[in-house]
């Protein structure tokens, strides 16, 4: 079953991946990189069963540091929001010199 | 005079003061008020040179090797110490710098006129800056002074400088700064091979000294140095930063940046290139490379200076003249032509220095530089015109000044290694009359026509007293070269010495890649004391 | 460090090489160095009135005046000291070597006296003294320079008296002196080649003495870049003496001494090196001494001050290839092609300049070619080996060409001034204007004609005897090896010689006899010059009648034309160089043979010494004749000269020519390097490179969108490229 | 029939149904133009997610995957959701075209090439040798779901659980600031 966990988990890190790459609304391609940790946190779970109590140790510092950077981001998002009335990452170039 | 030094310990601290006073200068001068900045970095440069003339009695002329010599650990785990010593070529070039950075902060008072303290901190750390390349006998050490040097010129061209002086700041920037960095690369390479020999890391000049290395390593090593010392000097095809630089530096700038900077390049040339890769230097493909360079360097740029409008870009295209006299004499590898070199050097930071200056104070009057906007003007401004006759004559080599004292001696030098590449060169003199009389005759004679002209007025009594000991100093040396020669002898015999004979050592190890030959005796009988070096014909010694 | 210097210069150094004591008294030099010292001295003095002088005058200028010095008749310190510290020193120089002369005339000298003051440059392998050289050749350029430069100086005091540039004048003119003295006193082939320089720089100032005139300024600009080209091959000469080149080691030493002591066991009689050196050497004489083909500078040197002319461009500088040669006359002797050149240049150039000479309307332009001329003759003497002749024929060219300028510049002064007064703008040095002169300047006239006399070649004046001895010396290698050049040489130095007394009286005639040409008002303006121009004049003709019989060969003066030897002639210079030249007479004898006491088509010594002199009283006499002649008309209303005479009018278009092919080309050359070669393709490449970066740069920031979405795509591409890396 | 639910309620079974779940919803989550469809597809996929962390016997990370995950982050996102008002009045946001197809390859060679990885991991030796289940299982019967990872996390991993507190005083002071409104 580990296979088929990590194959489970490989297809998910992906699916996030092309939505992160695919969508311009911030809060979606957040929701993509909240996928993208759970993915992560599939293959830990999967590990754990045979390595070790470890990997699920990890997991629950991965979704405390999700929690935290959810929390942070959304601020971010309400803030930029709040200039630009939009979440269309498209408008957000100033990285652009 | 000696005794009095010695019982103040002058040689004891002379060296660090000389380096680390005008920082210290340059923190008063930030201090200090606006209004005042120029006379305190004037007094203070004055100090710093008053301090360096101590050197003249100081120096013992009959030692070749470093004298003042200290050394305290800077970064031990790298063997980068702080490592400062003087021999009789770094002695002239400190002398030099101190007298320079004086009379160019005294011909900038008028020059100047905004960010005063900025700029005369700068030029404090330059003078730093370029103190400590020339005493600096830790190569770490050195590549760092050798990096500060660019910032304070960099500014000073890019903000005092004139219409393109950003185009020339940066110019003159990456030119330079692509050269030390393959230094720095090769000079890493060095620090590796010698910490592999000897199991110590040391940047300590004698550490580096006698790394053998294949010819093949040499060769790369020597065109990495070279090359950054080249851009310096510079020698003919990596030299279009220097009239850019020159004509949009201020006066100042200028006057540092031909009297002093230049000779970092030759000086380079001198203590590292030739010392640490002796088989390399004495390559006879190097050498004609390097001689016919400087040739190219004497010849061309001569003729590019004849038809120049601006007179500043000719004076700026005649230092590349000038300076391939030194190039030519320093690889002929015989004393005549390396002390030909170094007088050359001397007299080309004065000289060239005090064209600077005079085209600066023509700027100053008029506002122009092209030479068409003159004419006459020796009729108004007759003590002008007589102090800029005799800065050109040395500048051309007129017997009699010091520029004849260096340029003969270089030639001669230069005869003697490769008779037909002096003859070559030799026409050089004709061609300095060629770029330097019409200039002087389109100025300072011809009628007197342009009104804005009859109202210039002539030398002021500061102007008096900077030119005053730079022309005293030109016939000085022109009339008197024996202090000067007989200070560097020595050490141009070690120099000569460690080259020739090193060459032999390093071939001596790698035998199986001697491809080349440099003296006919055999190389391992003969280890350091081969003084003769006529170059012979490949396969001799097989 | 001035002081230690003059300090040293009186306690009179100490002597390297004392002299050799055969018989008679050791000759003791008096205070050698104070007689370059003085000059100098002067300069400085005078510098420095010039120097306060110009800057009262540039004050005023600026404040919109010119300022007269001589306003109201009233001398300014500035002006008036010069006249006495100018000619002073030089006077004082003069006493100096007369001492000198009279102590060595007394002693039995065969060695050179070296006196040593310092040492000038040392390397490990190479050193040159500050030494002065005292030996026979050098005592008698010092007694022409000292004497003629005095006498010169003193003809200023009136000449230039009038000019507000007084004090400069006189500080250049000290100057050269100063620098002529280095030249002759010397005693290596550097220091030679300070004073050779020197006189360059001084000639170039002095030409370009009134620089606001820019025909002038250019004047000087040409005279010193074409004596340049020539101190070219005195370097490499030097470098050659020095280092040596293939199988010569050269003679690690500059000092004359050493190097003719050691030259004729080292260079092999008639060698490439000894020949290369020659060549040289002759190279830096053509430059200085005005010969084929860097003569261009010396006609257009007469822009300068007439008594500058007379004295650099007519008695001292240009002679100082003459000298070289025969100070290294042991070279010369050792290359056979070497003197063979100078020989030929010196016939070629001689007679090339007098056919120039016929048909120059500029009184002082026909003394610049007849200058050239005669300077070729003295080619052809050092040339053909008869050291004495040509140093006799410096000498006693020295007195009356310098009485010719000194003349011609009386004639120029007066003309001046009369069409000053006049407001005349026609040019005071065109002949074509002048004529009948000899009215109203008797006294010019007369030390003229004596002058002309002697450099026609008439006996018993001093150009007969030195003129004629060449042509006789040249002659009497005719025999030897070469013949036919010699021979050749031979005849154009004839030829030469006569044209020299057609275009001399031509001179004459067209100044001082005929009808007046100058306007009826100009005339009465017209008047002598003040004593202290004519007394000069007189003290030259002197010497202009009685100079050559210090040289004459005992063939004559003991015939009739030296009154059985009753007349004071003697054969002293001769014997008195022998020192000096006895080494090279040797060698050449040795190798090349002995002068034959024959010209080349019979006839002995004597035969053709009346020859030439009865020639040259025909020819003086048919073109007093024949240019009486002439019906000839102030400048501005003369024709063009037409044909052949507009060839020599203008100069056979040499300068032209030179303009073409090299000066032009040059500045051509120098406009490509610059624009082209090094705007285009040296910065080029820089600036390139530098674009290059830039575009690279460009390129990259294209994948700078600032979409968070892009860098994410770049991001997982880079994770795929890394991860395919490890995977496979 | 037995075997049919034993079947049904087999590990594997499960294993396949609460993946098909997960990647379903990932893809709805992904392609679906409405945020808040999106985050419920997240909700559905996490929820899944965590039936997939039950059958690896992590009971105590499958709890907090519905509690915190679930249950708290994804209602947060629907917070601010709501609060922009992006409930509706949605535009069409997904990149089309050329740069959906780059995307797309991208992302399926990063799937293609993890997975191609993830073959056969269960026949690696260090897999094969390991006695984690069993070892697992004596821990979870002898401590408890949540007992076995208690003491590690306060005894060995002490200091990055503090450390985790911290991080998230400091998110909270953090989003504190960044979302208040400037006074």
């Amino acid at each position: 079953m580990l296979t088929e966990a990590l194959v489970l988990s490989a297809f998910l890190f992906a699916v996030g991946t092309f939505g992160f790459l695919v969508r311009r609304n911030a809060i979606i391609m957040f929701l993509c990189i909240e996928l993208q940790l759970n993915a992560v946190n599939l293959s830990f779970v999967a590990f754990s069963r045979y390595l070790g109590i470890e990997g699920q140790l990890y997991v629950f510092f991965v979704m405390t540091v999700a929690a935290a950077e959810a929390a942070v981001g959304l601020a971010i998002i309400i803030s930029i929001f709040r200039h630009f009335e939009t979440v269309n990452v498209n408008n957000f170039n100033l990285l652009k010199w | 005079m000696l005794s009095l030094l010695d019982s103040i310990g002058y040689g004891e601290w002379i060296l660090h003061a000389l380096l680390w006073l005008p920082l210290v200068g340059m923190v008063l001068v930030l201090m200090g008020p606006e209004a005042r900045a120029k006379q305190l970095a004037f007094v203070w440069s004055l100090v710093v040179l008053g301090l360096s003339l101590g050197l003249w009695w100081a120096f013992d002329p009959g030692i070749g090797t470093f004298q003042f010599e200290s050394s305290i650990p800077w970064i031990a785990s790298w063997g980068v110490s702080y490592a400062v010593a003087l021999d009789g070529i770094s002695l002239f070039m400190v002398m030099l710098t101190a007298f320079t950075t004086a009379v160019a902060i005294l011909g900038s008072f008028n020059y100047i006129k905004k960010h005063e303290r900025a700029f005369y901190a700068l030029m404090l750390l330059m003078e730093t800056g370029v103190i400590g390349v020339f005493i600096s006998i830790d190569l770490f050490l050195f590549y760092v002074f050798w990096e500060i040097t660019l910032i304070p010129m960099y500014f000073i061209i890019g903000v005092w400088g004139g219409e393109r002086r950003i185009y020339s700041a940066v110019k003159f920037f990456l030119f330079t700064a692509f050269g030390s960095l393959l230094m720095l690369v090769a000079l890493l390479y060095l620090f590796f091979a010698a910490q592999a020999i000897s199991g110590e890391p040391s940047f300590a000049y004698q550490a580096l000294l006698n790394v053998p290395l294949s010819l093949q390593e040499q060769l790369w090593l020597f065109g990495a140095f070279c090359l950054a010392f080249s851009i310096k000097v510079p020698v003919f095809p990596f030299h279009t930063w220097l009239p850019d630089a020159h004509v949009e530096a201020p006066t100042p700038g200028s006057v540092v940046l031909a009297a002093v900077l230049l000779k970092m390049g030759a000086y380079g040339f001198l203590r590292f290139l030739l010392p640490f890769f002796p088989a390399a230097a004495q390559h006879p493909t190097v050498v004609t490379l390097m001689m016919v360079l400087g040739i190219i360097g004497i010849i061309y740029t001569a003729w590019v200076a004849a038809v120049q409008p601006d007179a500043k870009k000719l004076v700026a295209y005649t230092s590349v003249a000038h300076m391939g006299f030194v190039v030519l004499g320093i690889f002929a590898l015989t004393v005549n032509g390396l002390q030909g070199g170094l007088m050359v050097m001397i007299s080309h930071g004065i000289s060239t220095g005090a064209l600077f200056l005079l085209l600066g104070m023509m700027y100053e009057r008029r506002h122009t530089r092209l030479i068409a906007d003159f004419g006459g003007i020796g009729r108004v401004t007759p003590w002008f015109a007589t102090a800029f006759m005799i800065t050109a004559l040395t500048s051309i080599g007129l017997p009699g000044t010091s520029g004849f004292v260096g340029e003969f001696l270089a030639l001669l030098g230069t005869f003697q290694a490769r008779p037909v590449m002096a003859i070559i060169a030799c026409s050089g003199v004709i061609f300095a009359a060629y770029y330097m009389l019409p200039m002087v005759q389109k100025v300072f004679f011809n009628a007197l026509e342009k009104p804005e002209n009859k109202t210039m007025p002539d030398l002021s009594r500061r102007e008096l007293v900077i030119l005053g000991p730079m022309v005293a100093l030109m016939i000085w040396i022109g009339v008197q070269p024996g202090p000067f020669l007989r200070r560097m002898e020595p050490t141009v015999h070690a120099v000569i010495e460690q080259v020739t004979g090193n060459g032999l050592q390093a071939q001596g190890g790698h035998e199986e890649e001697a491809l080349v030959t440099f003296s006919s005796t055999s190389p391992l009988e003969n280890e350091g004391g081969e003084e003769e070096s006529s170059p012979t014909h490949p396969g001799d010694e097989e | 460090m001035t002081l230690p210097l003059v300090y040293s210069a009186l306690q009179e150094g100490h002597e390297i090489l004392a002299a050799h004591e055969v018989a008679g008294e050791a000759f003791e030099p008096f205070l050698p160095g104070l007689v370059i010292l003085l000059p100098l001295l002067g300069f400085i003095l005078n510098g420095a009135l010039a120097l306060a002088a110009s800057r009262r005058s540039a004050d005023a200028l600026r404040g919109g005046a010119e300022l007269d010095f001589f306003e109201g008749g009233k001398r300014p310190w500035t002006h008036s000291l010069p006249t006495w510290i100018g000619p002073g020193v030089i006077g004082l120089a003069f006493l100096i070597v007369l001492v000198n002369f009279t102590r060595m005339l007394g002693a039995d000298l065969h060695e050179p006296v070296i006196r040593h003051y310092w040492t000038w440059m040392s390397t490990g392998a190479f050193q040159v003294d500050a030494a002065l050289q005292l030996d026979q050749l050098s005592m008698v350029m010092m007694l022409v320079v000292t004497g003629v430069s005095f006498i010169i100086h003193v003809f200023s005091v009136g000449y230039m008296g009038e000019d507000q540039g007084y004090p400069r004048y006189f500080s250049y003119l000290n100057l050269f002196v100063f620098f002529m003295l280095t030249l002759v006193m010397g005693a290596s082939f550097l220091l030679m080649f300070v004073g050779w320089e020197g006189v360059g720089f001084c000639s170039y100032i002095l030409i370009g003495y009134w620089f606001t005139d820019k025909a002038k300024a250019d004047s000087g600009k040409k005279a010193f870049i074409v004596n340049r080209i020539g101190d070219l091959g005195f370097l490499v000469a030097m470098l050659l003496l020095f280092a040596g080149f293939g199988a010569f080691a050269g003679f690690g030493t500059l000092n004359f001494v050493g190097v003719f002591a050691a030259a004729p066991d080292a260079l092999v009689y008639g060698g490439g090196v000894v020949t290369a050196i020659t060549l040289l050497l002759l190279l830096g004489a053509t430059g200085k001494s005005a010969q084929i083909p860097l003569y261009v500078w010396l006609p257009d040197a007469m822009a300068g001050p007439t008594p500058v002319s007379a004295l650099i461009h007519a008695a001292t500088m240009v002679t100082a290839g003459v000298y070289m040669v025969a100070r290294t006359s042991v070279l010369f002797a050792l290359a056979p092609v070497g003197g063979l050149t100078v020989a030929l240049i010196g016939a070629t150039t001689a007679l090339f300049a007098a056919t120039i000479g016929l048909a120059q309307n500029d009184i002082k332009k026909v003394l610049a070619y007849s200058t050239i001329s005669q300077l070729g003759f003295m080619f052809i003497g050092v040339g053909v080996g008869a050291y004495a002749a040509g140093i006799f024929h410096l000498m006693t060219h020295a007195v009356f060409k310098g009485l010719l300028f000194l003349g011609a510049g009386a004639v120029i002064h007066s003309m001046h001034h009369a069409l000053h007064h006049t407001h005349n703008d026609a040019d005071p040095q065109d002949m074509r204007n002048m004529g009948g002169l000899r009215k109203f300047l008797p006294i010019t006239w007369i030390t003229m004609w004596l002058a002309t006399l002697a450099i026609a070649g008439i006996w018993p004046f001093a150009g007969f005897f030195s003129k004629d001895e060449i042509i006789w010396m040249a002659g009497a290698r005719a025999g030897g090896v070469s013949g036919g050049w010699y021979t050749l040489i031979w005849i154009m130095a004839l030829a030469a010689a006569m044209i020299t007394a057609v275009y001399m009286t031509r001179l004459m005639i067209m100044t001082f006899h005929g009808k007046n040409r100058t306007g009826q008002e100009e005339a009465r303006h017209l008047h002598e010059s003040p004593w202290v121009m004519t007394v000069p004049l007189m003290v030259l003709a002197f010497f202009s009648i009685f100079g050559g019989w210090i040289n004459v060969p005992h063939a004559i003066s003991d015939s009739f034309l030296g009154g059985f030897g009753l007349l004071p002639m003697t054969e002293w210079l001769h014997e008195w160089l022998h020192p000096i030249a006895g080494v090279a007479t040797e060698i050449q004898a040795a190798n090349a043979g002995a002068f034959v006491d024959r010209a080349p088509f019979g006839g002995g010594e004597l035969l053709w010494a009346v020859l030439s002199t009865g020639a040259a009283l025909i020819v003086v006499l048919v073109s007093a004749r024949v240019v009486g002649g002439f019906k000839i008309l102030p400048a501005g209303e003369s024709p063009e000269p037409v044909g052949f005479k507009k060839v020599l009018f203008m100069k056979y278009y040499v300068d032209e020519f030179y303009d073409r092919i090299i000066v032009q080309p040059l500045i051509r050359a120098s406009r490509f390097s610059w624009k082209v070669i090094d705007a285009g393709i040296v910065d080029g490449v820089a600036n390139g490179l530098g674009n290059l970066a830039r575009a690279l740069g460009w390129f990259g920031s294209l994948f700078q969108t600032g979409s968070v979405n892009t860098y994410a795509l770049f991001l997982a591409i880079g994770v795929l490229v890394i991860l395919g890396v490890v995977a496979f | 029939m037995a075997n049919f639910f034993d079947f049904l309620l087999s590990a594997d079974f499960l294993f396949y149904v609460f993946g098909g779940v997960a990647i379903g919803s990932a893809i709805a989550l992904v392609t679906r133009k409405s945020p808040v469809a999106s985050l419920l597809f997240m909700v559905a996929t996490l929820a899944s997610l965590a039936g997939v962390y039950v059958l690896f016997e992590a009971h105590f990370l499958a709890a907090i995957q519905i509690i915190v995950y679930a249950g708290a982050i994804m209602v947060l996102f629907l917070f601010v959701i709501m609060l922009l008002n992006l409930g509706h009045d949605y535009q069409k946001d997904l990149k089309g075209g050329a740069w959906a197809i780059v995307a797309f390859v991208v992302a399926g060679g990063l799937a293609g090439v993890l997975a191609q990885q993830f073959k056969g991991t269960e026949a690696l030796p260090i897999y094969q040798n390991a006695q984690g289940p069993e070892v697992i299982d004596a821990l979870l019967a002898s401590q408890g779901a949540v007992g076995a990872i208690a003491h590690p996390l306060f005894s060995d991993y002490v200091v990055a659980f503090e450390l985790t507190g911290i991080l998230l005083l400091v998110a909270i002071v953090g989003a504190l600031a960044l979302a208040k409104r400037r006074v």
